[in-house]
């Protein structure tokens, strides 16, 4: 090598590098602007982005141009935390978990949005016809307050999916009235009407072995008559046991009491605890995976697809693969309710459960111009025709007047039990202690699951921790 | 002993002489054994042709064809190339078209990105390790052990650090930064490996060369290298294995762009909100194994050569 | 080398020299350290990177002027282990002194409170004790199975035979698969439901058989993916050393009718001691760093948990950079105080021998 | 009783034969060298006593016991290795206590007896080094030590002289000679340097492209070579060997066209009855004598090189017919290049062999 053409692979390399430099930098104009931003791959997001290319005109007039890097589901937190806590400033926008807020607020990088909103009426109403539920979860921080960081990207909740072929079934609609004397839900209503004892019922008659009858057919393979998540992952059993929790009237560390409210004593409360027992006594009645710990909502949802369990309780945002015939055994036998209530001192059911999906969220470096156009993006996304739109396409809406039409609930067959579910929901913490909260409640409730301990040990456990952490951060006086 | 090398040589029916030849027997028993222990990745490529609907199937379906009804129908499924068109071109939304999935860049750039970093480690491991052989430091053994210790941590603990760097440095997102952190990944082994290769040399002729004239480069290139080229395959492997299924590093700092395939990977495995697609994620490690797997195989014989001769001490 | 003679004298540590690498390096991590403390990180990330430099140019000169080539033939090596590895390694070793989280915006020198907090706090340390022990027994068993294995595998592959060529490939290939499909897929086969050994076992029993519900059979599955996917690496080590021992050795040895035991441990053994060392090395390294499999497998469930994956969480969902550096270095440490160890007995054995 | 025996023993991969119908027999107390040229077949036939290779066919017997089917540690053989094989990780005295694990005898003995023959081999020094660490001379005493320290059936070497300098190897010549005779084994040297053969054997096996040209004492093979490849072979410098014509045998003398030249040379009567004429002469050089001038009885040359070779001159001269010839002259002879010289061979020293190249004797 010459001392000539080493000086040109240098100069090479230096210009190769400065090209990546300028490249990498963002070009804005006044004329143009682009919107990065992070969103998990999955089809409400490919759905938002095809929408954007294909119909939406920014009424500034502007070249807007909305750059989606999307990642994959399980890494997507890694990624969009690792993004914004290094300081990348990569991302005008992102996808979050609703809990997630209060450690991105606190932390200076998600932008509180409500200068945006009070300078634009329309937006403002839109805003307001929000269903509260998800209005309070994605948007606000601290929790119900009058901050405003984000909007709805896909809102969820837990719907009971049926296996219409068996379950109304006559045979087995005549034994399970012999048996437990009351009629094997078979229709949405019927569901909608169940209680976790007709539940648990479910689960008791139809766990079956291998070469025994159902539904007339002898079975190849172990049947089981219900799931639900019960994974030690992220918050795969939380969002299912908090539910549990609300129902039997116990509550979890309320965030909306923050001094006064207390972790020990109200998360480890008799109520709580009873809540907590009650959805550890089903785990026996769910196939064999629920003892390992890894019964997530995907490994519910897949032994459902698979024809392995007659009935499961999962997030909305996982039933297109259920209705597809590619990815499904079961997409003609569904049926859809309102998962399972508690029977309250009135007898009305109490149905609390936790919400789920996730809103989008603007980040604190963009520029006016960008926020600008980004809300003119937000306020289409969120009218009306967008969102029947989305919700015809796959999606789900949380807007009132969306949801409200007699035509939502043709459009998906959960649909029906979207409406009545909304008044029952409310949500996990969103303090920036989130994780360090959900990790620890997460691993104890593994450890109950898996057998290793009773509801009430589990439950002090986690409200000590709680109480200490909380204590510590002065979130608790 | 003949001569020519037939066809059966080169198969691999090499009458080898002495007391280490084993006949048939030997591949009777090696290969129940090595089958066996092929079995999950067997299992995998298999998977890769079955529908998403039968990957699942007890009894495992396991047959492409019932054999003119010699297997039973219940271990028999009906072979797809599905998969395989899915990873390049599938529905992103539900009901949708088939869209440009972008694997074929993801596989260019784990391609390109694995190979330049290798290579470059090699060339930069290569000259280190010369020059840690030959021109022997007080406290050698000390540099080679920090050098070493860059591997010990594992990676989440500097990856603030580095994203920062990144940042600052406009490296973020493209391939230059990418392809400098493996090299730097891979340069400890490299550096290890190759100094051992340059240990073992004998010095006569490179000092006789010395003699001659030769400069200190010529005598790199023309006498050391050639002879280390054994171990200079071996690395490269080792290298390459290592480096091409590295997925923290390629999550955090490559964009949509310089992606590679495992960190897209994960998208089959609960990505468009359905839980593994068996088919898809067998489909992408099965075309994704099958570069790294020939590489190995045609430099096979150097890595049995390379790797004895750096480290065996006599 | 011998041969080349310093033309240029060794500057005494403060004497101000293009070539005193000593004193640069010393004013070098003064300012660095120094800018990393008082100033915001991106001034301090130019300031380090320019003192890098100066370092370098100075190693370079000090080459040049005496002629060593030997430093200029380390130095691109060792200016990208330094940017790539060193550099961040030092900047979180430093993040380890404060208290710090890297989804806030403020930080605070705490000296040695990370490190006495991770060892003895009363809530946090027992549980680092317990994932440090279930890591040590994945280190123990993964690395032991993984020797015998790789072992067993190498003595099979010893002799040639034909076909070999091709057997041994696909023994090979387990070490090729990406970490995630392999766990994904042996979460597939481990599965009470769907699982291939459910299946198996079925036959026999009539039960359903769940694998993971308790420590051992958690632990078992783990370990059997790691040991599967890793022992080739270890094969292909005492293999080369395997069919590096000459052939007259071993003749020799048959005619002074030397037994089988002995002729493995006086012959056989020299040959791989120390690719069985390299091999040990190498892969105590990696166990130490054993999350993957864990996080795919069991998500730390059933008292398999990790005190890699306790620092992934740690440091990423939960955001605490410093004290995941602190535990991170208490790591480094054991590994380093391990590895060590490891080299004296191999290097004392040799010298022994 | 220490003998060993090959009966038509044959070695073959796949086409190649790298022994072809060996027969052997060494007594007891016998040295019989194998001499031949680099891939001969000599270290193959080694082997086959060895049992390191298996005989393809003929048969290999040992002590009176045929050994064709045992393994080499079923035919208690010791064997000195080309490279020594020398256990690298074992010292000196561990690599000469090997063999002795077999006899299960006490580590007392065990260590009286290594002692014993590093005392021999004048060892003793280095009894507690690797042989990595010892001189190449001491390797090769390890190596015969390590195959003296036990009673074998018979001793092979495999080149045992040919990694060591020339001083050397004429030194350890006379040692391991020494001890072999003190041993009276039966054994098998091989090797590819004469001297070494002639010197240490008994006898001598000349072997070439897997067959045993000739076996004899060292001076039968030197004397009278059985065919034109032992002549060609034995003997420093080499035999001159010509080709020529018969025209005629008369009264015990041989008329002999040498290549556009005739002389006449005293030879046997069986040279008389040969149905071809087509003969190759050889004459050893130091069997001509110099003479004043040309005859029917001595060839005529011309000195092309003169080598002085100390005590004698090597003359290498060029005859009529264009044949090179090399003669050995008494130093005081001083030849010049040029020179014309008139060389009568010694009929005693003169072979005659046939057209198949063996030679015509009575």
């Amino acid at each position: 090598m010459t001392a000539k053409t080493k000086l040109q692979g240098l100069a090479t390399a230096a210009g190769f590098a400065l090209a990546l430099f300028v490249g990498g930098a963002t070009t804005a104009s006044a004329e143009d602007v682009t919107l990065h931003m992070a969103v998990p791959d999955w089809p409400p997001t490919r759905i938002m982005k095809k929408y954007f290319d294909e119909q939406y005109k920014p009424p500034s007039g502007n070249k807007v141009i909305l750059d989606v890097d999307f990642i994959p589901w399980p890494d997507f937190y890694t990624r969009v935390n690792a993004s914004l806590t290094s300081g990348e400033k990569k991302y005008n926008m992102s996808v979050a978990d609703s809990q997630w807020l209060g450690a991105f607020v606190e932390g200076g990088y998600f932008r509180k949005v409500n200068d945006y909103i009070e300078a634009d009426p329309a937006l403002a109403k839109t805003m307001a016809d929000i269903h509260p539920s998800f209005y309070n979860a994605y948007s606000t921080y601290p929790y119900t307050s009058k901050n405003i960081y984000g909007f709805p990207q896909f809102p969820d909740v837990l719907v009971t999916y049926g296996r219409k072929d068996i379950l109304c079934d006559a045979g087995e609609q005549a034994a399970f009235l012999a048996k437990f004397n009351s009629k094997l839900p078979c229709t949405g209503e019927e569901i909608d009407a169940m209680d976790w004892t007709a539940f648990e019922n479910v689960g008791k008659f139809f766990q079956r072995k291998k070469g025994e009858m159902l539904a007339g057919k002898p079975l190849d393979d172990d049947f089981y008559g219900i799931a639900f998540q019960a994974g030690k992952g992220y918050d795969f059993s939380s969002m299912q046991i908090n539910g549990f929790i609300w129902q039997e009237g116990g509550d979890i560390w309320d965030e909306t009491k923050i001094p006064d409210g207390k972790a020990e004593g109200v998360v480890n409360s008799p109520q709580a605890i009873k809540g907590l027992a009650h959805y550890l006594s089903l785990i026996q009645y769910m196939p064999p995976v629920a003892k390992t710990g890894t019964m997530d909502i995907f490994k519910s949802d897949e032994l459902f697809r698979e024809g392995k369990v007659a009935m499961n309780i999962d997030w909305i945002g996982l039933g297109e693969a259920s209705l597809d015939p590619k990815t499904s055994k079961v997409s003609d036998k569904l049926v859809f309710g309102l998962p399972p209530g508690t029977k309250g001192a009135d007898g009305k059911l109490v149905r609390w459960n936790n919400l789920g999906g996730q809103p989008f969220v603007f980040t604190t470096w963009n520029s006016d111009l960008q926020n600008k156009e980004g809300m003119e993006f937000v306020k289409w996304w969120l009218s009306p025709a967008i969102q029947n739109q989305f919700a015809a396409g796959g999606g789900q809406s949380a807007v009132k007047s969306v949801y409200s039409d007699p035509k939502y609930v043709t459009y998906r067959p959960w649909n029906r039990a979207w409406a009545a579910a909304l008044d029952w929901q409310k949500d996990v913490w969103h303090v920036p202690q989130f994780f360090e909260l959900l990790t620890q409640q997460q691993d104890q409730f593994d450890l109950a699951i898996t057998g290793k301990q009773d509801a009430k040990t589990t439950l002090d456990n986690v409200a000590k921790f709680q109480q200490d952490l909380l204590s510590t951060a002065g979130l608790i006086k | 002993m003949s001569k020519a090398t037939s066809i059966w040589e080169k198969l691999g029916f090499r009458k080898a002489s002495g007391v280490s030849e084993a006949g048939w027997g030997q591949t009777l028993f090696a290969g129940i054994i090595s089958l066996i222990y092929f079995l999950p990745v067997l299992l995998i490529i298999i998977t890769s042709f079955k529908l998403q609907t039968e990957a699942l199937s007890i009894p495992p379906k396991f047959m492409p064809t019932n054999l003119f009804g010699l297997i039973p129908d219940a271990y028999v499924f009906s072979p797809t190339l599905e998969n395989y068109t899915s990873v390049f071109s599938r529905a992103m939304t539900s009901g949708g078209v088939a869209e440009n999935t972008g694997f074929d860049r993801y596989f260019f750039n784990s391609i390109m990105i694995a190979s330049v970093s290798v290579l470059l480690a090699l060339v930069i491991g290569t000259l280190a390790a010369f020059g840690f052989s030959r021109y022997p430091l007080k406290g050698n053994d000390t540099y080679l052990f920090v050098i070493l210790t860059t591997r010990m941590l594992p990676a989440i603990v500097v990856i603030i650090p580095i994203i920062l760097m990144f940042r600052v440095t406009g490296l973020s997102g493209s391939y230059l930064g990418i392809i400098m952190l493996y090299t730097a990944f891979n340069l400890p082994f490299t550096i290890w490996m190759m100094k051992s290769f340059f240990d073992e040399l004998s010095l006569d002729v490179e000092d006789a060369a010395r003699l001659d004239g030769s400069s200190g480069l010529k005598v790199f290139f023309k006498i050391c290298l050639p002879q280390v080229l054994a171990g200079l395959a071996a690395t490269f492997v080792f290298g390459l294995i290592l480096t091409w299924n590295e997925f923290l590093f390629a999550l955090l700092l490559t964009g949509i762009d310089t992606r590679t395939v495992p960190v897209a990977m994960s998208q089959a495995v609960a990505g468009g909100g359905i839980g593994v697609l068996w088919g898809l994620l067998a489909a992408i490690e099965t075309l994704f194994l099958i570069p790294v797997f020939f590489v190995t195989f045609f430099l096979q014989d150097h890595l049995l050569r390379g790797v004895t001769f750096g480290t065996v001490k006599r | 080398m011998s041969a080349i003679t310093p033309t240029t004298p060794v500057p005494g540590l403060f004497e101000i020299q293009a070539h005193n690498w000593k004193l640069a390096i010393l004013v070098g991590l003064i300012v660095s350290v120094l800018s990393m403390f008082a100033l915001p990180p991106e001034a301090a990330f130019w300031i380090t990177g320019a003192m890098a430099a100066m370092v370098a140019a100075a190693f370079v000169v000090n080459a040049y002027r005496r002629h060593y080539y030997g430093g200029l033939l380390v130095a691109p090596a060792i200016a990208v282990l330094f940017v790539m590895n060193i550099f961040p390694l030092l900047w979180s070793l430093g993040l380890s002194f404060f208290a710090y989280q890297s989804n806030q915006q403020t930080i605070r020198f705490v000296g040695l409170t990370n490190y006495t907090k991770v060892l003895t706090d009363s809530l946090k340390a027992p549980e680092n004790w317990a994932n440090l022990t279930n890591t040590a027994m994945f280190v123990v068993l993964t690395v032991t199975a993984q020797m015998i294995v790789g072992f067993l595998l190498a003595l099979m592959f010893a002799k040639q035979f034909p076909l070999r060529k091709y057997l041994l490939i696909l023994v090979l290939t387990p070490m090729m698969l990406s970490v995630v499909a392999a766990g994904v897929f042996f979460s597939y086969y481990y599965d009470p439901t769907f699982g291939l050994l459910s299946y198996f076992i079925r036959l026999f029993t009539g039960e359903q058989f769940i694998l993971m519900d308790n420590k051992a059979g958690a632990v078992a599955g783990i370990v059997f993916a790691d040991a599967w996917m890793w022992s080739p690496f270890v094969m292909l080590l005492v293999l080369a050393g395997l069919v590096s021992v000459p052939k007259y050795l071993y003749e020799a040895a048959a005619i002074d009718r030397v037994s089988g035991w002995r002729r493995f441990w006086s012959i056989t053994f020299p040959y791989i001691r120390g690719l069985l060392m390299l091999a040990l090395l190498f892969r105590t390294i990696e166990a130490f760093k054993m999350a993957d499999l864990v996080i795919l497998l069991t998500k730390g469930g059933n008292g398999t948990m990790t005190i890699s994956y306790h620092l992934i969480r740690i440091a990423n969902e939960q955001n605490k950079t410093s004290e995941g550096a602190a535990i991170s270095y208490v790591m480094l440490f054991i590994v380093i105080v391990l590895t060590n160890l490891y080299l004296y007995i191999a290097n004392r054995r040799t010298e022994g021998a | 009783m220490s003998t060993i025996e090959l009966k038509q023993a044959t070695k073959k991969y796949g086409d190649f034969v790298a022994a072809r119908d060996v027969d052997l027999s060494v007594k007891k107390g016998e040295v019989v060298c194998l001499l031949g040229p680099s891939g001969c077949g000599k270290t193959t036939t080694l082997r086959m006593i060895a049992g390191l290779e298996r005989i393809t066919s003929g048969e290999v017997i040992v002590a009176g016991q045929r050994m064709n089917d045992l393994p080499p540690e079923k035919r208690d053989i010791a064997m000195v290795f080309q490279f020594y094989a020398l256990y690298p990780a074992l010292t000196v005295g561990e690599n000469i206590a090997m063999p002795l694990h077999h006899e299960k005898i006490s580590a007392t003995e065990m260590k009286s007896r290594v002692d014993k023959v590093a005392e021999i081999l004048h060892l003793g020094s280095v009894l507690n080094r690797l042989p990595g660490q010892v001189s190449e001379g001491e390797k090769q005493r390890v190596a015969v030590a390590r195959a003296i320290v036990r009673d074998p059936n018979c001793f092979l070497f495999d080149e045992p002289l040919s990694r060591l300098d020339v001083e050397l190897r004429h030194s350890m010549r006379g040692q391991i000679k020494q001890v072999l005779a003190n041993l009276s084994k039966a054994t098998v040297i091989v090797t590819h340097d004469q001297l070494e053969a002639l010197t240490m054997a008994d006898r001598i096996a000349i072997m070439k492209d897997g067959i045993i040209e000739q076996v004899g004492t060292p001076h039968e093979v030197f004397a009278k070579p059985a065919n034109v490849f032992v002549g060609s072979f034995i003997g420093t410098p080499q035999m001159n060997l010509v080709e020529a014509k018969l025209s005629k045998f008369e009264k015990g003398k041989a008329s002999i066209n040498f290549n556009g030249q005739d002389i006449e040379i005293t030879t046997n009567e069986r040279v008389g009855k040969l149905n071809s004429p087509k003969i190759t002469i050889g004459i050893r050089p130091r069997a001509f004598t110099a003479e004043s001038k040309a005859s029917n009885e001595n060839i005529q040359a011309v000195a092309e090189l003169i080598e002085p070779m100390g005590a004698e001159t090597l003359v290498h001269a060029r005859t009529k017919g264009g044949n090179d010839i090399r003669v050995v002259v008494p130093r005081e002879n001083r030849v010049k290049v040029g020179e014309a010289l008139h060389l009568r061979p010694d009929p005693a020293q003169t072979h005659v062999f046939g057209e198949n190249g063996k030679a015509v004797r009575l």
